[in-house]
């Protein structure tokens, strides 16, 4: 059962939707080790693509996520804006063309996306961004095809690892972004960013399997 | 939240609207876009000079457009990095030809929003060149690190570089004068109180009666430390030796000094602060030959302060003294 | 109490030494005396200008002397009126036989300090003549009061005078000038926050976190009314409308408007009162054709705004528009 | 039992103690209505006083309540400094050349003091100012003569009037001075410049007559 075009469409919107719920919190979380924004920004950028996709409905994915990528990048600013945008950009790319995707364009996307990331944050793992939470769910990810598991568990075993990463930068010292600022005073807080991270991907599982309950 | 405003998400394009009334002798403001911008950009043969930043920074960077200073400034939503369109749009309106520099405070978000405007503009065909500001020295700095942050040496390379690019020079000297006021100065700043982001409807953080915040940056974000109390005279000292320790101020030099208040500090207070800077740095015999008290680049309604030294030269001195005449910054003119 | 002060009793004298620092070129501080003069008085042959009340209304009224307004200023202690001395003090420095001119606020306190001086100058045969500002709507006005406080419009007549003595002019067009602004001019504040009187140590008052003051003065003291927490329309509506109303501002009038901040709000909250200003005053065909946004007569740290209308005519604009380099604000050259 | 140069010496200084022990007082009632400074001011300029008699002290009585009235003029400033300035600077008027007061000086001295500030402020009574304190305290004083109660009796009915006009003031608005400003909003609080003016009676009354415990 691969992942489909209007499957793709349902996460957005599902995104956009989870983000504006927990737009407090995140900005609760960025005001103990950043500037009080993050959930701001997030909720601003994907009530943005909300609106945007209901336009671009009949694209293809690669165009729908390219769509998504720059209207991120037009529209939250800040550090999570060209971060998340280009990770969108860099997935449509991977993805361009394509109105389903199987296990391995799933694959190919989110490396992408990664990538992306990395090549604009400059970031590693360790550092206490969004990236702890978004590597170990690309691995997770890679084991899951490796061990041949369907769309949806592997899907699941994404967000899992992204929240198992999310929590462990509790306890991270912030060497990136804005946190960084703090120095040893980062520690102890959850990064704002990861949390996003997790949302997103934990609204992906939750759009393709609905029906498994997640361990939340 | 006890805020002069209507809706939080109104807050940044309501105050473009009013500023674009009060100021329409100097200023043309295109709110959609989001920019502001010299009335008489873009200038043929001038190199355009623009920054930005999140709002809540205010004189900071909208009040600095204008003759001998910004050519344009993009403000985004409060304490965010605007987005890369505003500054491409910002990009155009001021591209006379020869170029344009890019002023970048060091965030992340930032450097990575003006980096992704200046590919655009690049294949645009337009020339840009961009400098960080990254003079805050309560941050530790390394390789491996976000870096210092860019705080108060970034208004006073606005008007020195300004009034270089005023001249007609070229964007690699315009660029290279930035490069070294950013690397002649040093800033520090504390916090009295906490500042509220509209939208987020709370302080960013709480202090008690009897503490402080030391070495903020300008989003509200707590310091490096939290200390108690002190008075003027101990706060000037925390925040001046590790900036003359840093830059190696030696006796005999001059330096431009800025006592900038975050938002909610009365001048009567930053005169006290300056007064002890005055003394502290004489102790050392080093004076002050310029000097800008004020709110020049603040943290929403904060109270608190910071200092910010730049060694000078007379080069600097020439452009510093050079006629401006912006909403925030007049002389000579 | 958090402000960057050293002890409460050297608040003005160490503020005064500061200003003196920073602002060398332009005025003499005499710290004993306490009175503040420009560096080239006394001018021969021209009007002398001063005025003075307490301190805590910075940039008021030190940030005024210098070319084109003040000649000196006279700062009491905090929310004081400064004593007889200190004025007759700068009465006898500015004057360079051609008489001086005291502008004072409208408080008990501040006239009768400024009648004695005016006494003790006259005995000493210098020509004095003194203008009281009144401008306050949110106060009753009656022959059995005290009468309409000054505020705002101080600010904007001792530019407006300053410019037409500047240009020697003898001393009774230079009060008569004085005088007609001052009828043409009407202001009435708010306040978010209360503000703490150093030496006092603890708020003037306590508002609670939906609450305002209306009507409130420049020393603290509570406003004519407590009302809940309004948007910026709806306060800047209030204070708007009895200004227009006492004035009798008719359609087609021009108006010089000031926004004022009371010293701990940020400008991007003043920016977007000044949009509710233009706005309502547009609704009424009233245009406003110069102005003023920023910290100009404040109350120490209180959060909250005043706003200011003078009526235009061709004489005002051209003494507004007129050159003017003190501290606080300078243009022309 | 005449007021001697030595009895109005130490009241000065037990009217610069009585103030400074009552600053904060004063203060906080001058919040209420007006700019939370009475206490400040009156303290400074009583403690001016207090010096600047230290070296005046062989001067006569009227010379000595020129220089008080001098000294506080300039040095409180606000409403109160050109006010009380101006009642010493007239009671020394009417006590030139004196070294000693018996009542019929003391009369005159209390009302050239009443008729400077009456002149200086343009108030009368019942406008909520130091004059509501001090009408009725002249008042008592006159009466006093006429019943030709001895010099401590005629000091202490002056204070207790003093005191009654002080607390009358608490029902009345003000309608001079800074809390005029405040309409109907100044009811229902204490005027401090009464207050003043009757702690500065009652320092008087309690010098001459130690002896005498007063009803506070
Ligand atoms: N260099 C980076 N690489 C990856 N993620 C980063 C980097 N810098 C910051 N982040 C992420 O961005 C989040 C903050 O986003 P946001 O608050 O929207 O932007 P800003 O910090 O500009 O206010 C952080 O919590 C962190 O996860
Ligand atoms: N016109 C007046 N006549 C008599 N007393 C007055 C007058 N105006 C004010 N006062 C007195 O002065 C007191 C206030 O003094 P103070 O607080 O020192 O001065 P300010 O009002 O200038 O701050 C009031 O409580 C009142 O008793
Ligand atoms: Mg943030
Ligand atoms: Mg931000
Ligand atoms: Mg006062
Ligand atoms: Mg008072």
């Amino acid at each position: 059962m691969p992942v489909t075009h209007e499957d793709i469409l349902h996460w957005l919107q599902r995104s956009a939707q989870v983000l504006h719920e927990n737009s407090a919190f995140l900005t609760e979380l960025d005001s103990a080790i950043g500037d009080a924004d993050h959930g701001i920004n997030m909720d601003r950028g994907f009530t943005a693509v909300s609106t945007k996709i209901a336009g671009v409905s009949d694209a293809d994915i690669g165009a729908l996520l390219k769509t998504v990528g720059s209207t991120l990048v037009s529209t939250v600013g800040g550090a999570s804006g060209p971060l998340y945008g280009t990770a969108f950009l860099r997935a449509g790319m991977a993805t361009s063309g394509k109105q389903v995707l199987e296990t391995p364009e799933l694959i190919a996307m989110f490396d992408a996306a990664l990538e992306g990331i990395k090549a604009r944050g400059k970031a590693q793992a360790g550092e206490k961004t969004m990236l702890d939470a978004f590597i170990p769910a690309v691995d997770a990810a890679q084991q899951a095809a490796k061990d041949q598991l369907p769309v949806p568990q592997l899907l699941q075993s994404m967000a899992a690892a992204a929240e198992v990463g999310m929590n462990a930068t509790i306890e991270m010292i912030a060497t990136k972004g804005r946190a960084s600022y703090l120095g040893e005073r980062s520690v102890g807080h959850q990064d704002p960013g990861a949390t996003s991270c997790w949302l997103i991907l934990q609204a992906l599982s939750d759009t393709v399997s609905p029906e498994i309950p997640h361990e939340e | 939240m006890k805020k002069l405003i209507n809706k939080p998400e109104d807050v940044v394009r309501e105050a473009l609207a009013g500023m674009a009334a009060v100021h329409a002798d100097l200023i043309n403001v295109d709110i959609e876009q989001q920019i502001i911008v010299r009335r008489d950009a873009p200038i043929k043969n001038k190199v355009g000079v623009i920054s930005g930043g999140g709002s809540g920074h205010e004189p900071m960077h909208g009040g600095y457009v204008g003759y001998g200073m910004l050519d344009a400034a993009c403000p985004g939503a409060v304490f965010t990095s605007p987005v890369p369109d505003q500054m491409l749009a910002a990009t155009r309106a001021v591209n006379g030809g020869a170029g344009v520099l890019h002023i970048v405070k060091n965030y992340t978000g930032d450097v990575m929003n003006f980096e992704m405007a200046a590919e655009l503009a690049a294949a645009e065909d337009i020339e840009v060149v961009s400098v960080v500001t990254n003079d805050d020295v309560a941050v530790q700095d390394s390789l491996y690190t976000a870096g210092r942050r860019g705080v108060g040496v970034t208004v006073l390379l606005e008007k020195i570089v300004g009034a270089l690019a005023e001249t007609g020079a070229p964007l690699a000297q315009v660029a290279e004068l930035a490069r070294q006021v950013n690397n002649q100065g040093r800033s520090m700043g504390m916090a009295l109180t906490s500042c509220t982001v509209p939208a987020a409807g709370k302080p960013t953080f709480e202090l008690g009666e009897d503490e402080m915040e030391i070495g903020i940056g300008i989003h509200g974000e707590p310091g490096r430390r939290r200390a108690k109390l002190a008075t003027a005279a101990e706060i000037t000292e925390t925040l001046t030796n590790p900036i003359v320790d840093d830059l190696r101020l030696k006796a005999g030099e001059q330096v431009l000094a800025m006592v900038n208040g975050m938002g909610g500090t009365p001048l009567i207070e930053l005169y006290i602060v300056f007064n002890e800077l005055e003394r502290i740095l004489k102790g050392k015999s080093i004076s002050i030959t310029r000097s800008l008290v004020g709110n020049y680049i603040t943290s929403l309604e904060m109270a608190g302060c910071s200092i910010t030294l730049v060694r000078l030269n007379d080069e600097f001195v020439k452009y510093w003294d050079a006629p401006v005449h912006t909403p925030a910054l007049r002389w000579g003119r």
